[in-house]
């Protein structure tokens, strides 16, 4: 467990990627330090409109600068006011949250399996592991979205030199389908090589991932999303079922949690 | 001028009157992470009951005006586990521990009272009378006058260390549960609780709380809390500890000046956990600014018209 | 498809179902400079009493966390000038125009009903039996349930037009004195008037009020709102008007579904005076999503869990 | 009595003037039209932190493009929040609000009293008058602030070519005093010229104003202050207490009341 801070930091660069995408960097904030992928950091947003936090996944650190990127669409309330941030704005963070993604032993594949917004703590976690040593051949990156529009940082895939499966719902970018057809195939067919699973995205699309888990036999880690009153595991408002019974806070013992362990 | 924020209750020594609220830092474990224990003048547990409690199903918690509704439904350890797991912990820490705790009957409150008021690390006990988001126990102590009272006697009798009641908002006239708290024989007073409220999304046309209902805090509540407040602190000879939407110094002082000795913080911990430390900066400024050496003499300084 | 937003509630047609909230629309003619009151379910006048009132002394309102605190303590031009001075601009409006009274004794609601419900621009009245501003009358009305009901009977005995009771939500349990007043013959119940609240100024440590509380309205609230309308709903079989921090249409359909026929807007006026024409399109823009043909249909049909 | 508009406009132009003293300029908005010297706008704020508009008085009009300006000063909460918007941002604007303030009579002098951000409406209705043909020698601009900072637009005052009487409490500007004192010399020694006055500024200053009007038989308006939760009337709250009894409304019957009218 990681120990956050909570401090104010500054919007300190801005991209409008497609659409309702933005990137933003806050600086400098002295959590990034213990930043690891799969973190989320928990943003104060005040507005008449929002009263809690919201929670973005770390997408990319800069330690010596002490900078922290994360990736956002525009859905509801608090990205709207989120995305009228402006340069130099300060900003409330607390963080960094939550576990992190374990790595994948070392004969194994890393299937990586993103949708929409769920791409920032994975691509994140595909760089650190590939910074890391670990063969970029030997990580599949599924990403899947509704159209084209939501493939984003595709540059920033290429770079890290993966395997790309780009999927989209209406076949606009890469495959047509939904991205867990295509991870279906790839382990209906893989032979006999061990994969381990990384996903994070929509409910239903990690609900079919934890699905082909359980089924194929392959182990890995969802990251699941909850409303998050406190993200520091006081509040026990954001808990998820767990297989066993009872309940887990997604803050605390999560975000990131094994296949077949949550009631999704 | 140093100003001193230190405050006796019932005779024990707080290093500064603010304290968490029950449900709102857990076991203090968490907040620890972000800074020692040791700033607050008391860590309250969430509410500890003679067996564990997972609670309600999600969602139990949603985002309202302000403020929030909650229906954890006193998810906890329960009192076997908190003992082992988390009094150990507890002792550890540099700040008085009150330990909030709520039963199903009378008995109930009388056993977790005998078996937590004597740990050394317990300071104080609060009885949770008036959870609302519990079927049975929780509200029908704190909106019964005599229920209240009934409640209060018997955990009294057991208890080894002063005893805090902990008030419902939830009625139509809050003195008549604080005098009948006081009547038991209650050391110290705290409201508010969370008032009962309801939220439904009109997407789905659900309630967005599996429990249907929930207890509204945060900002939106602080008005009603002191005017709550302010009412108990004429009715009964007990010190209060003021609770409800208190967000920084000012609201505080507001606290202090009708009456309050103390106040606690509850949901403002989940948007800014360490709103301790700037409320406690804060109030020294506040102090130093209006020449005043004792917290204590901004209690009870309110001029009424 | 287009949307029906038409409400027939105790025989009477309203083009829609936002009406105004007493006190909040004065007797109609601001409004009226912005835009045509037709455009309104109904207008509510503020609480007219048997004399005039100046209310009380300034400082009477200020600014709470998404709400506002007020102890006006009813201003209102006396029935007399009433009829006088505002009845001919009132006759003239092309919307539905419900009159609220308030009294200090059960005769005087009696003749306010008597003097107020034969006039030909008047459709409905409302009986004002919770605000928490004025010593006497006010909240002892429809804080105790035997009152409420004597004063409803009495009332409705000469009320020429339906009449609507209006609840406080200061109670323990609001489904009792919702209980009385339809026993004592209310067409229909209204909910809820403003809670009880306080704020103090820490410069001058006086009350931000003169009247030292004052009633608590605004988004704030609406959550208790809305649990204290759905309790209601639930125990009476009358229409039910909700009440409380509506700012909108999505909190207007959240009160549609747990059963309210229609809805007040109040503190919202404020700082939004075109909030009811916004809504209307907004529930006019919701309903074609969801497919609903009528407005009604919304009425009740929350999924509890 | 106007009509008020409730409309969004945007923030066209923002000049920070000395210290913590802004214009704003905003538009299009149709209110402009009926506006008059004295009356205000309600401006809404979405913030946490706070709740009601905010009334501010405009303070010059630009009927060709639909622009109004307001002058304000950062004081508290609702003003800081003003001070962070950005140009372009949208605003809703209600107004105009209020009633406006008389013409002097022909043979009168018009004793214009500001006091710090008591400047704005004046300033309108002293460029009125001159537009409108009054000489503007007969005009007597009294200014008076804490210290020069705080006298702010002396440009724009002297393009009226009015009488300028500038004091300030530190002496750092014009003369040093309190501008009421400025006031009453000129009253007393004033002769037998007919005087009417027109203030606005802080609570004492129009106390003073309002006493010197009475004890000097002067004629004139004050423009008041009150907290406004509607600013159009209806919810009773932003009263004063009249000398003959019973109240009045600052946003309706004023912000305009005459000298010996309101008990200050
Ligand atoms: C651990 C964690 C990590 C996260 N990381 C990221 C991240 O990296 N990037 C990111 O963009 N988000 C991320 N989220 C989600 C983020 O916290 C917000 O919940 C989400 O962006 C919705 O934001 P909002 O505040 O705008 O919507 P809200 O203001 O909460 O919701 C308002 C309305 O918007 C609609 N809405 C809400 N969510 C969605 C949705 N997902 N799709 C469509 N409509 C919706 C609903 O109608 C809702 O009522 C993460 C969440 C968690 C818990
Ligand atoms: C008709 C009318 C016209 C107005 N025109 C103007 C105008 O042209 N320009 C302008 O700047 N203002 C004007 N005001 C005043 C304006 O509406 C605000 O009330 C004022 O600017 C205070 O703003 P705030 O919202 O920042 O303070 P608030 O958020 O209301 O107050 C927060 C805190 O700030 C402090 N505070 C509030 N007011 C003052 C003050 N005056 N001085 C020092 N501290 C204070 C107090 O401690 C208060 O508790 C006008 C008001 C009215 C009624
Ligand atoms: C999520 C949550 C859980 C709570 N759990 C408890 C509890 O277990 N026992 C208790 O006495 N009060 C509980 N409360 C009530 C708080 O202690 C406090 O009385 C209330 O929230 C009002 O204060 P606030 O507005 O500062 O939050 C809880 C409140 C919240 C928001
Ligand atoms: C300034 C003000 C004045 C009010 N005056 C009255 C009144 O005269 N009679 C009455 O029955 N309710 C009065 N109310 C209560 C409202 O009608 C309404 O019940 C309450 O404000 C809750 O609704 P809201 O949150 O939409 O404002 C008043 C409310 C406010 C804010
Ligand atoms: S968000 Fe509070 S426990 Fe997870
Ligand atoms: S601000 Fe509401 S009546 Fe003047």
């Amino acid at each position: 467990m990681t120990k956050p801070v909570c401090a104010d930091a500054f919007l300190i660069r801005q991209r409008n990627l497609k659409n309702d995408y933005y990137s933003y960097t806050f600086g400098p904030f002295p959590g990034v330090e213990q930043c690891r992928p799969g973190n989320f950091v928990h943003l104060r947003l005040p507005s008449s409109d929002v009263y809690f936090r919201r929670a973005m996944s770390v997408t990319s650190v800069d330690k010596k600068n002490r900078e922290l990127e994360i990736l956002f669409r525009v859905v509801g309330r608090g990205t709207s006011i989120l995305a009228r941030y402006q340069k130099n704005d300060p900003i409330g963070i607390l963080g960094p949250l939550g576990n992190s993604f374990s790595k994948p032993r070392k004969k194994e594949i890393a299937a990586i399996v993103a949708g929409g917004v769920g791409f920032p703590p994975l691509a994140y976690f595909a760089e650190h592991l590939v910074n890391g040593g670990f063969d970029p051949k030997r990580i599949l990156f599924f990403y899947g979205g509704k159209s084209a529009s939501d493939i984003i940082e595709r540059g920033r895939i290429k770079k890290m030199g993966v395997r790309f499966h780009p999927m989209t719902d209406d076949g606009s970018f890469g495959r047509k389908g939904l991205i867990t057809q295509g991870v279906e195939e790839f382990l209906r067919d893989g032979g006999n090589q061990r994969v381990r699973m990384y996903a994070c995205g929509p409910e239903a699309m990690l609900r079919a991932v934890d699905d082909l888990g359980l089924k194929y036999r392959v182990p890995g880690e969802l990251s699941l999303e909850a409303p998050m009153p406190c993200g520091i595991g006081v509040c026990l408002g954001c808990i998820v079922t767990l297989r066993k019974g009872g309940y887990a806070r997604v803050c605390h013992e999560g975000p990131v949690f094994k296949i077949g362990e949550v009631l999704l | 001028m140093k100003p001193d924020l230190k405050v006796t209750i019932a005779g024990v020594d707080f290093a500064n009157p603010i304290m968490t609220a029950s449900g709102c830092s857990g076991y203090g474990e968490e907040l620890s992470g972000l800074y020692p224990l040791s700033k607050l003048g008391a860590l309250l547990t969430k509410t500890i009951t003679p067996e564990p409690r997972e609670g309600h199903p999600p969602p139990r918690t949603a985002e309202t005006a302000s403020g929030m509704l909650n229906a954890i439904g006193l998810a906890n350890v329960g009192v076997d586990r908190f003992i082992e797991e988390k009094v150990p912990f507890l002792r550890k820490q540099k700040t008085k521990i009150i330990v909030n705790v709520g039963g199903r009957t009378v008995d109930e409150y009388v056993t977790l009272c005998d078996r937590l008021s004597g740990l050394d690390c317990v300071d104080m006990i609060e009885l949770n009378l008036g959870c609302p988001n519990v079927d049975e126990g929780g509200m029908q102590f704190g909106s019964d006058p005599a229920m209240t009272e009934r409640t209060v006697r018997e955990a009294k009798q057991v208890c080894r260390c002063p005893l805090i009641a902990k008030l419902t908002p939830n009625v139509t006239d809050i003195t008549a549960t604080a005098r009948a708290a006081e009547q038991g024989g209650a050391d110290v007073l705290s409201l508010i609780n969370s008032l009962v409220g309801m939220a439904v999304d009109v997407q789905t046309w659900r309630p967005v709380l599996t429990y249907n209902r929930g207890g509204l805090t945060g900002p939106a509540i602080k008005p009603v809390a002191l005017a709550q407040v302010d009412a108990v602190c004429n009715a009964v000879n007990l010190p209060v500890i003021g609770i409800g939407g208190i967000a920084d110094f000012r609201d505080v002082v507001e606290f202090l000046l009708v009456g309050a000795s103390a106040v606690q913080i509850g949901t403002t911990l989940f948007v800014e956990p360490d709103a301790p430390l700037k409320i406690v900066n804060g109030l020294k400024q506040y102090m130093k600014e209006k020449n005043i050496s004792q917290v204590s003499d901004l209690v009870g300084r309110v001029r009424k018209y």
